[in-house]
């Protein structure tokens, strides 16, 4: 069966910590840059918290909110791409980046009204031995190609491929991407849409539920819960 | 073309064109026979426990197969190991559950950090110049267990000092004594020994409180950054989750009172801004409209009886007095009684800034007593204490500021790095320069090890054994421990190990009661039975009930406590010269500084400012107007201590009258990532200190500041316009 | 003469200073010989190509032929009665990788098989040694092709090894028998129904 | 032979005699420039893309709008010379050959952008639909994948109709020519004989080309257009672009003539056929566009300030009172205010006048393009998200070399063939009132030549 990998954010617990930023980090060989390239935009955050401040002191307020991307089911990004490097995998449906035949026109991550795709601007450097840390499930992009957020596609894959071997579907819950894995105030929820009795199914139903510029009718894949009182 | 671009030049074709070759052909290559065989591509999952705070979370370390160059007697080559590939938290552990904070996810570059120590070394230049030479370790142990007997044989065993900021002072305290020494000084910049003299007052445990937010229903923080930095944030975050959404029907109030807007109070529904240093009173404030009101019993117990005036319903609290002191609003006060006192379970916590002014301890007082009067202490919802397995331990050496009076032979440093992060005013540089002999296990070269004659670097948490006894975040007992996940990289020895070898080797043997510190850390376990050891390595750690007696009980209540009343806090710098108070704190990346080192963390964006690689001033946006200051010019900030520049950020989240910044950059030496970055705020500490335990009061001192030039480029934000507003026309008409 | 050699100064530092000014990247930092990094025979790891002729192979799917520590006889095994997925690729049942095996995986029978061999009596001599048998990939693809194929889906599946590696079990040392492109993967898997999902492959 | 047709190619064939030294010093000038620009790109595939200033969120700039430019130039020449030709209009005849090879080397260069810009220029060939082992095909739906297909097939038109009438001047130098030379426009001249079969065959090919390149032109830039106008960006999704866009081509197209006729002028002595009246025309051909893109701007604008879309306005701020304010109104006036200032007042309308306000407005467009992809790219919908951009010597310099390549190619053409068509000026010369397309005149022109 065709599965519809989504994710809820539920913006009542999420705390802005960053534990989602640096597992994604740690998860997806994401190369850092330093302070150089940095200052010149092209550090990579395939998953970043956005804080937006409100009111003035005293009584100001802030709001966090965790972006990555929408993996869209009218995905702004596919059609512009010559070459279905950004393209719609029916699998899945996830919104895929295949870095093998992206020739790096950049015109995805202009399409892109979240701005959550990265270029990689040189050839990724690892100061050894950091580079045992890299992850053999995920590749390493070289320059000239466009990346960004999978929804750990290696671990949707890995969780199918052993639900295949035991004969059986993929359990709600038994996939979760790093981000998801590693939130403390578990404000990341991560199931397949597919399915009506996953709880991420559950939690796009809420009435807290809504969006990412939802007027734009990219129909985005993730929900955000809106806490009572930032409704 | 001058050197430099022909250097530059040279290195970049480098790493653009020929870093991937290894020399050596690939199949010339020389392959070692692996002693472990894993599934090639499969991974396992080993327990480990997070080293880098005292929170002490269970890790879960994703291990796989790979090719790892090594050194085998002189002959380099490849050999196929298990190495560590992710850390999470684990599931069934009561303080990560499953969870892990931004730092506990980059621990793993501890390990494969590429300016880690890989052998012993010795100081062959001059002291702090930073030249190293290997040294075998047999000579090294030599070396240090010669030091140590010279000193017992010259009956001068009181010239050993030990700092220690970690995880081995029990270890480090037992040797110290019994060698003869004194007990080893332990410092950290964010200290919360104020605040365990408080509860030890109030409830008779000298430890961190464990707040139980997952039944709460209404929290007050008095600035205490618990989600971000302090204390246990990552069991925190997972019960604050639970209080908001994980009960279907009631979500949790959370109201924060700080006067800069920490990553914590963004994720407050309430944001309250009192004056620095009358979180006490305002506490106090809120007390005293429940007791006039009689909205709980007017018990404050143990905790209350330490408050002057609290029989007499706190007469001195009166909502309009409060006001003033405050300023926060009489009708603000009352409410927030109200709601306190109605909306129960409800419990408030207290640490960080507050207490780091000099009547933190009348804050803490305050508060512990609100809570009791709420009916917070020892209730669902509420605050407890993390039952302690005892051992036997010497009370706290003196700090770092008597140490030069000693005036040490020999000085033994672990897990610590004061010189970069005590205030100057204490000369620890000078009187560490001034010790015949340090040795360091410091696994990377800090201001602080670059001064040790020795660095015996130990393991990574990764390679080695591992323990902590997490002293909140749980209701039931916890002792984390550990094995190796993965073999030894280089040649390095678990500091753990290389104590008691010492200890053992010396001419009058130290018996620790253990040769090897697995060892060490099994018989720390036995008093909670056979089991707790094979348990404690199937998961990380053992936790649960204690067996009778073995918990450290409550100190009984001293007979005539003292009454604690008001004393406004005193500042160092008259506020008519530094006109604002400056507030240091500890960033959500690095902490006190001791992790600035990982890039992982140097590339995070801050959560408020977006900033990464740099540090920054923060403004409120009226000061800096008034100032003539924009985002990112460069701005001058002096207290009496000293002064420094660093680029402005402009944070509507800040009182007018404070000046942030955090702590973390500004290391003179601390690997590639780390070294000659930003500033360190520590410089512009005065040496304040808390009467009562003689710890640094770090937001006691004034500042002033001024525009020092246009923006230098070095204030590097991820949201790179600094836009603060989602809506940037918030307010526009048209 | 020595005018050639001024102009080439010239020249060479015109485009030094040319590179230096179009792209200015600080030199990378190398550590202390005693650090982890200077423990490394190469300092850092790029997914750039080692040199121009290196990326104009992959450009071109050119492939060398790789040289195996031994000549290792796939036939005799096979003819023996010895399967690949036992002992020596036993790892190709479990996941992505079918393993190579180690000095210690050919002890395991020939501590006591055809120890006269000269072939044996190098690999025991080797192990003796703590020497391993650093073997060459023989399938493989390029980096920037980016698949992720893993081994046991396809086995479960029953597909017949030499289906993807030809005939080894008639050939001595294992050669590349079959071009494993893109159209070789996807007709395989419409025959076979399974997914042509560019994800399946490539991620 | 008349001794005025004869002193005609004489002045018109001069260019192609020797040359002094000036002239290859200016081309060694252009030709190291053209040389630092290549390695400028070069460079940059070796090193990569970062050598540039394009950057998160902003991930097109100086490249894209060079692209757009050289595009636009290019709508100078076929555009302007088929318009004039269907109309017949006689001062066309000096004119239309320099249009036309404006436009054939503009296309080169702007050609070379979508390649230049891309992350791996050498997989470039993917955009093309050719049969594969991966079975894979480009994206159709893919802007990009249109963008190939309109600037291959109006090269190919251009270049056509820049040739076809060129036949019979390549026959004429070939008849006055000896050895090598001989040969080579021999072969160029495809066997020219002038017999009135061959001009009645160009005439008529000649009709059909003019024909058909202007749909096709219209319809490059309109695709162009979509490039930005199909990606919901803000002040990108407009319906406006595609008429936005040609009109702005052409404009610009204009200007770039008038340039290089002004050169050509001076620099051939070519006075006596580049009359004031030629300027004049153009001129107010500039005119008229610089109103039309004025209206347009206008349009676009004012719709886009009265919708008040919330990141659309956000971006129109930027744009109008923001850090992009200086360029804007630099655009404002060089585009709009000048040209009306010059070419409006006839006293001004002279050949500097001219020259001074296609200066200007090859600027202003550059700014224009400039000013549509980055501020846009750089306020999407996030302000978290918002980026800025700034250029990096690797584009800086490529930007210079394609202007100097464009100089360096003209100049190496009217170095080797007439600038200006010798038998359309005779043609000219034969009957001052204009030529009527039909078929009496080749015979007559057959004549002359028989």
């Amino acid at each position: 069966m065709a599965h519809r990998w989504g994710m809820a954010v539920d913006l009542d617990r999420c705390t802005g910590c960053g534990a989602c930023v640096t597992a994604c980090h740690a998860e997806n060989n994401i190369p850092t840059v330093g302070e150089l390239q940095a200052s010149r935009g092209r550090a990579m955050h395939w998953i970043r918290v956005e804080r937006y401040f409100e009111g003035e002191f005293p009584e100001v307020s802030m709001k966090y909110r965790p972006v990555m991307c929408q993996q869209c089911d009218a995905a702004p990004c596919e059609p512009v791409c010559p070459t279905y490097a950004s393209h719609h995998s029916e699998e899945t449906g996830l919104n895929a980046q295949i870095y093998n035949r992206c020739i790096g026109t950049r015109y995805c991550a202009n399409a892109c009204p979240y701005n959550v795709r990265f270029f990689d601007f040189f050839n990724p450097v690892w100061d050894k031995p950091l580079h045992l840390q890299l992850n053999p499930d995920v590749s390493m992009r070289e320059v000239g190609v466009m990346e960004k957020c999978t929804f750990c596609v290696q671990r949707i894959t890995a969780a199918t491929i052993t639900a295949e071997a035991e004969k059986r579907e993929v359990k709600d819950g038994e996939v979760k991407p790093a981000c998801v894995q590693s939130c403390p105030s578990k404000a990341l929820v991560f199931g397949d849409l597919a399915d009506p009795e996953s709880e991420v199914s559950r939690l796009a139903e809420s009435p807290r539920g809504s969006k990412l510029l939802e007027d734009l009718g990219t129909a985005p894949k993730v929900t955000y819960l809106q806490g009572v009182e930032h409704a | 073309m001058d050197r430099r671009t022909f250097i530059k030049l040279t290195a970049i074709t480098g790493t653009s064109a020929t870093l991937a070759s290894c020399g050596v052909p690939e199949h010339q290559l020389i392959r070692f026979v692996p002693d472990e065989e894993l599934v090639p591509g499969i991974a396992e999952w080993k327990p480990s426990v997070c080293p880098l705070c005292a929170s002490g979370c269970g890790l879960n370390v994703r291990v796989m197969m790979a090719d790892v160059d090594i050194t085998k007697d002189g002959q380099a080559g490849v050999v196929r190991m298990g190495v560590a590939k992710k850390l999470e938290g684990q599931e069934s552990h009561p303080i990560s559950q499953g969870g892990l904070c931004p730092r506990g996810q980059a621990a793993i570059q501890v390990t494969y950090h590429p300016d880690r120590l890989a052998q012993p070394i010795k100081r062959t230049g001059n002291r702090g110049a930073g030249t190293f030479e290997p040294i075998s370790w047999d000579a090294a142990i030599a070396e240090v267990v010669g030091k140590l007997d010279a000193l017992a044989t010259a009956g001068n065993q009181k010239a050993l000092a030990v700092v220690t900021g970690g995880r081995r002072r029990v270890l480090l305290d037992q040797f110290a004594s019994k060698f003869g020494a004194g007990a080893p000084v332990t410092y950290e910049l964010f200290s919360d020994d104020l605040l365990r003299r408080a509860n030890q007052m109030s409830f008779g445990f000298a430890q961190l409180p464990t707040f139980d937010l997952s039944n709460a229903n209404y929290v007050i923080g008095f600035g205490a950054d618990f989600l971000g930095t302090w204390n246990a944030p990552v069991a925190h975050t997972a019960a604050y989750g639970r209080m908001r959404r994980g009960r279907p029907g009631v979500r949790g109030a959370f109201v924060q009172v700080e006067g800069r807007m920490s990553p914590t109070g963004a994720s407050a529904d309430e944001w309250v801004a009192a004056n620095p240093g009358t979180e006490g009173v305002l506490a106090l404030g809120i007390a005293h409209v429940i007791l006039r009101e009689k909205l709980r019993p007017a018990d404050g117990g143990r905790p209350g009886a330490l408050i002057d005036g609290w029989s007499a319903g706190l007469p001195a609290y009166a909502p309009q007095q409060v006001s003033t002191v405050t300023g926060v609003s009489a009708k603000r006060i009352e409410r927030l009684a109200r709601e306190f006192a109605e909306r129960s379970p409800a419990v408030a916590i207290v640490g960080g800034v507050p207490l780091a002014h000099t009547n933190g301890l009348f804050t803490a007082l305050a508060v512990n007593a609100l809570n009791h009067l709420a009916g917070a202490v020892g209730q669902k919802g509420g605050v407890s204490f993390t039952p302690q397995l005892s051992r036997s331990t010497s009370p706290a050496g003196g700090s770092l500021v008597q140490l030069a009076a000693a005036s040490p032979q020999v000085l033994i440093l672990d897990e610590t790095n004061p010189v970069f992060s005590a205030p100057k005013a204490w000369k620890v540089r000078e009187t560490f320069q001034a010790v015949p002999f340090i040795v360091s296990f410091a696994s990377f070269i800090d201001e602080t090890s670059v001064l040790a004659d020795l660095i015996l670097p130990d393991h990574s948490f990764l390679e080695g054994w591992i323990d902590a006894a997490p002293e909140s975040g749980s209701a039931q007992a916890v002792i984390s421990v550990a094995g190796p996940a993965m073999k030894p990289l280089f040649q390095t020895r678990a500091a753990g190990d290389v104590i008691l070898q010492v200890a053992g080797k010396l001419q009058k043997p130290v018996d620790l009661g253990a040769q090897t510190y697995d060892a060490y850390v099994k018989a720390a376990l036995a008093p909670l039975g056979d089991d707790a050891w094979t348990a404690a390595q199937k998961q990380s750690g053992w936790w649960g009930e204690l067996p009778k007696g073995v918990a450290v009980a409550p100190t009984p209540a001293e007979a005539k406590p003292a009454a604690a009343r008001f004393v406004p806090p005193t500042f160092d710098g008259d506020a008519a010269q530094f006109p604002f108070h400056f507030l240091p704190y500890a960033s959500a990346a690095f902490l006190d500084g001791s992790t600035a080192h990982l890039p992982w963390l140097q590339e995070m964006p801050d959560p408020i400012t977006s900033a990464m690689w740099s540090s920054w001033v923060e403004l409120n946006p009226k000061t800096a107007e008034r100032l003539g200051i924009g985002l990112g010019d460069l701005v001058e900030v002096a207290s009496s201590a000293g002064s420094l520049r660093a680029p402005a950020f402009i944070n509507p989240g800040l009182a007018p009258d404070l000046i942030a910044m955090p702590v973390g950059q500004g290391h003179a030496t601390y690997t590639r990532y780390a070294s000659g970055r930003g500033v360190n705020p520590v410089e512009l500490l005065a040496p304040v200190t808390h009467a009562e335990t003689g710890t640094l009061a770090w937001a006691a001192t004034r500042v002033k500041v001024t525009r020092a030039g246009e923006p230098d480029g070095k204030l590097v934000l991820f949201s790179a316009r600094g836009e603060l507003r989602e809506n940037p026309r918030e307010g526009e008409t048209r | 003469m020595r005018y050639s050699t001024v102009l080439v100064c010239i020249v060479a530092s015109i485009a030094g200073a040319g590179c230096g000014w179009l792209d200015d990247r600080p030199a990378p930092v190398d550590g202390a010989a005693y650090t982890a990094s200077g423990q490394l025979s190469n300092a850092r790891l790029t997914t750039a190509h080692e040199t121009f002729g290196g990326a104009v192979n992959e450009y071109f799917r050119v492939g060398s032929k790789p040289q195996q520590p031994i000549e290792f006889p796939h036939n005799t095994h096979v003819e023996k009665g010895l399967a690949c997925t036992e002992y020596c690729h036993e790892a190709v049942t479990k996941g992505p990788q079918a393993g190579l095996p180690s000095v210690n995986t050919c002890l395991i029978c020939h501590a006591a098989i055809a120890t006269d061999k000269p072939r044996i009596q190098q690999i025991t001599q080797m192990s003796e040694k703590g020497i391993d048998l650093n073997w060459q990939r023989v399938y493989g693809y390029g980096h920037s092709a980016h698949v992720r194929f893993n081994h046991a889906p396809h086995i479960r599946a029953n597909v017949e090894c030499a289906t993807c590696h030809g005939d080894i079990a008639h050939q001595t040392v294992a050669q590349r028998n079959v071009d494993l492109n893109m159209g070789y993967c996807v007709n395989c898997h419409r025959e076979k129904k399974a997914p042509n999902d560019c994800l399946t492959c490539h991620y | 032979m008349s001794a005025n047709e004869d002193r005609l190619s004489a002045t018109l064939l001069r260019p192609l005699g020797r040359s002094g030294v000036l002239w290859y010093a200016f081309v060694a000038f252009l030709g190291t420039i053209v040389a630092a620009g290549l390695f400028a790109w070069f460079f940059q595939m070796w090193r990569g893309f970062g050598v540039t200033g394009i950057r998160w969120p902003v991930y097109w700039g100086f490249l894209i709008t060079d692209f757009v430019f050289w595009i636009g130039i290019s709508h100078a020449g076929t555009l302007i010379s088929a318009i004039l030709r269907l109309v017949n209009a006689g001062w066309r005849r000096p004119v239309t050959r320099c249009a036309e090879v404006i436009t054939a080397f503009a296309l080169m260069i702007g050609g070379l952008f979508p390649i230049i810009h891309l992350g791996k220029p050498w997989l470039f060939f993917w955009l093309v639909p050719y049969p594969n082992q991966r079975l894979i095909w480009p994206n159709f739906r893919s802007p990009l994948v249109w963008d190939f297909f309109a600037i291959s097939t109006y090269l190919t038109g251009s270049l056509l109709f820049l040739f076809l009438p060129m036949i019979p001047d390549f026959a004429l130098v070939r008849d006055r020519s000896t050895g090598m030379t001989k040969k080579i426009y021999g072969l160029l001249a495809l066997g020219w004989r002038g017999t009135t079969g061959q001009w009645h065959r160009l005439e008529v090919a000649m009709q059909i080309m003019a024909i058909a390149i202007i749909p096709v032109a219209v319809s490059v830039h309109t695709i162009v257009s979509f490039d930005f106008s199909m990606a919901p960006v803000p002040m990108w999704h407009s319906t406006i672009f595609g008429p936005y866009f040609v009109a702005g081509a052409i404009f610009s197209g204009i200007a770039g003539l008038i340039i290089a006729m002004a050169a050509l002028r001076s620099v051939l002595k070519l006075h006596e056929y580049l009359q004031p009246i030629h300027f004049e025309n153009l001129g107010k051909l500039l005119l008229t566009m610089s109103l039309l893109w004025g209206y347009f701007t206008f349009n676009e604008r004012l719709t886009t300030w009265y919708g008040n879309g919330t990141s659309e306005i956000l971006t129109f701020q930027v744009t109008q009172g923001g850090t992009f304010a200086p360029l804007f109104w630099t655009m404002v006036l060089v585009n709009f205010v000048l040209p009306i200032v010059i070419l409006g007042i006839r006293r001004f309308r002279t050949i500097t006048g001219c020259v001074i306000a296609s200066i200007g407005v090859v600027i202003g467009m550059w700014l224009e393009r400039y000013l549509i992809v980055v501020p846009s790219l750089a306020h999407k919908y996030l302000p978290y998200s918002w980026g800025t951009y700034s250029p990096r010597p690797t584009e800086i310099l490529i930007t210079v070399a394609t202007f100097a390549a464009m100089i360096l190619l003209y100049t190496l053409f009217a170095k080797f063939i007439p600038i200006i068509s010798i038998w359309e000026m005779r043609a000219g010369e034969h009957h001052a009132e204009p030529v009527l397309a039909g078929t009496q005149e080749p015979h007559r022109l057959g004549e002359t030549h028989a």
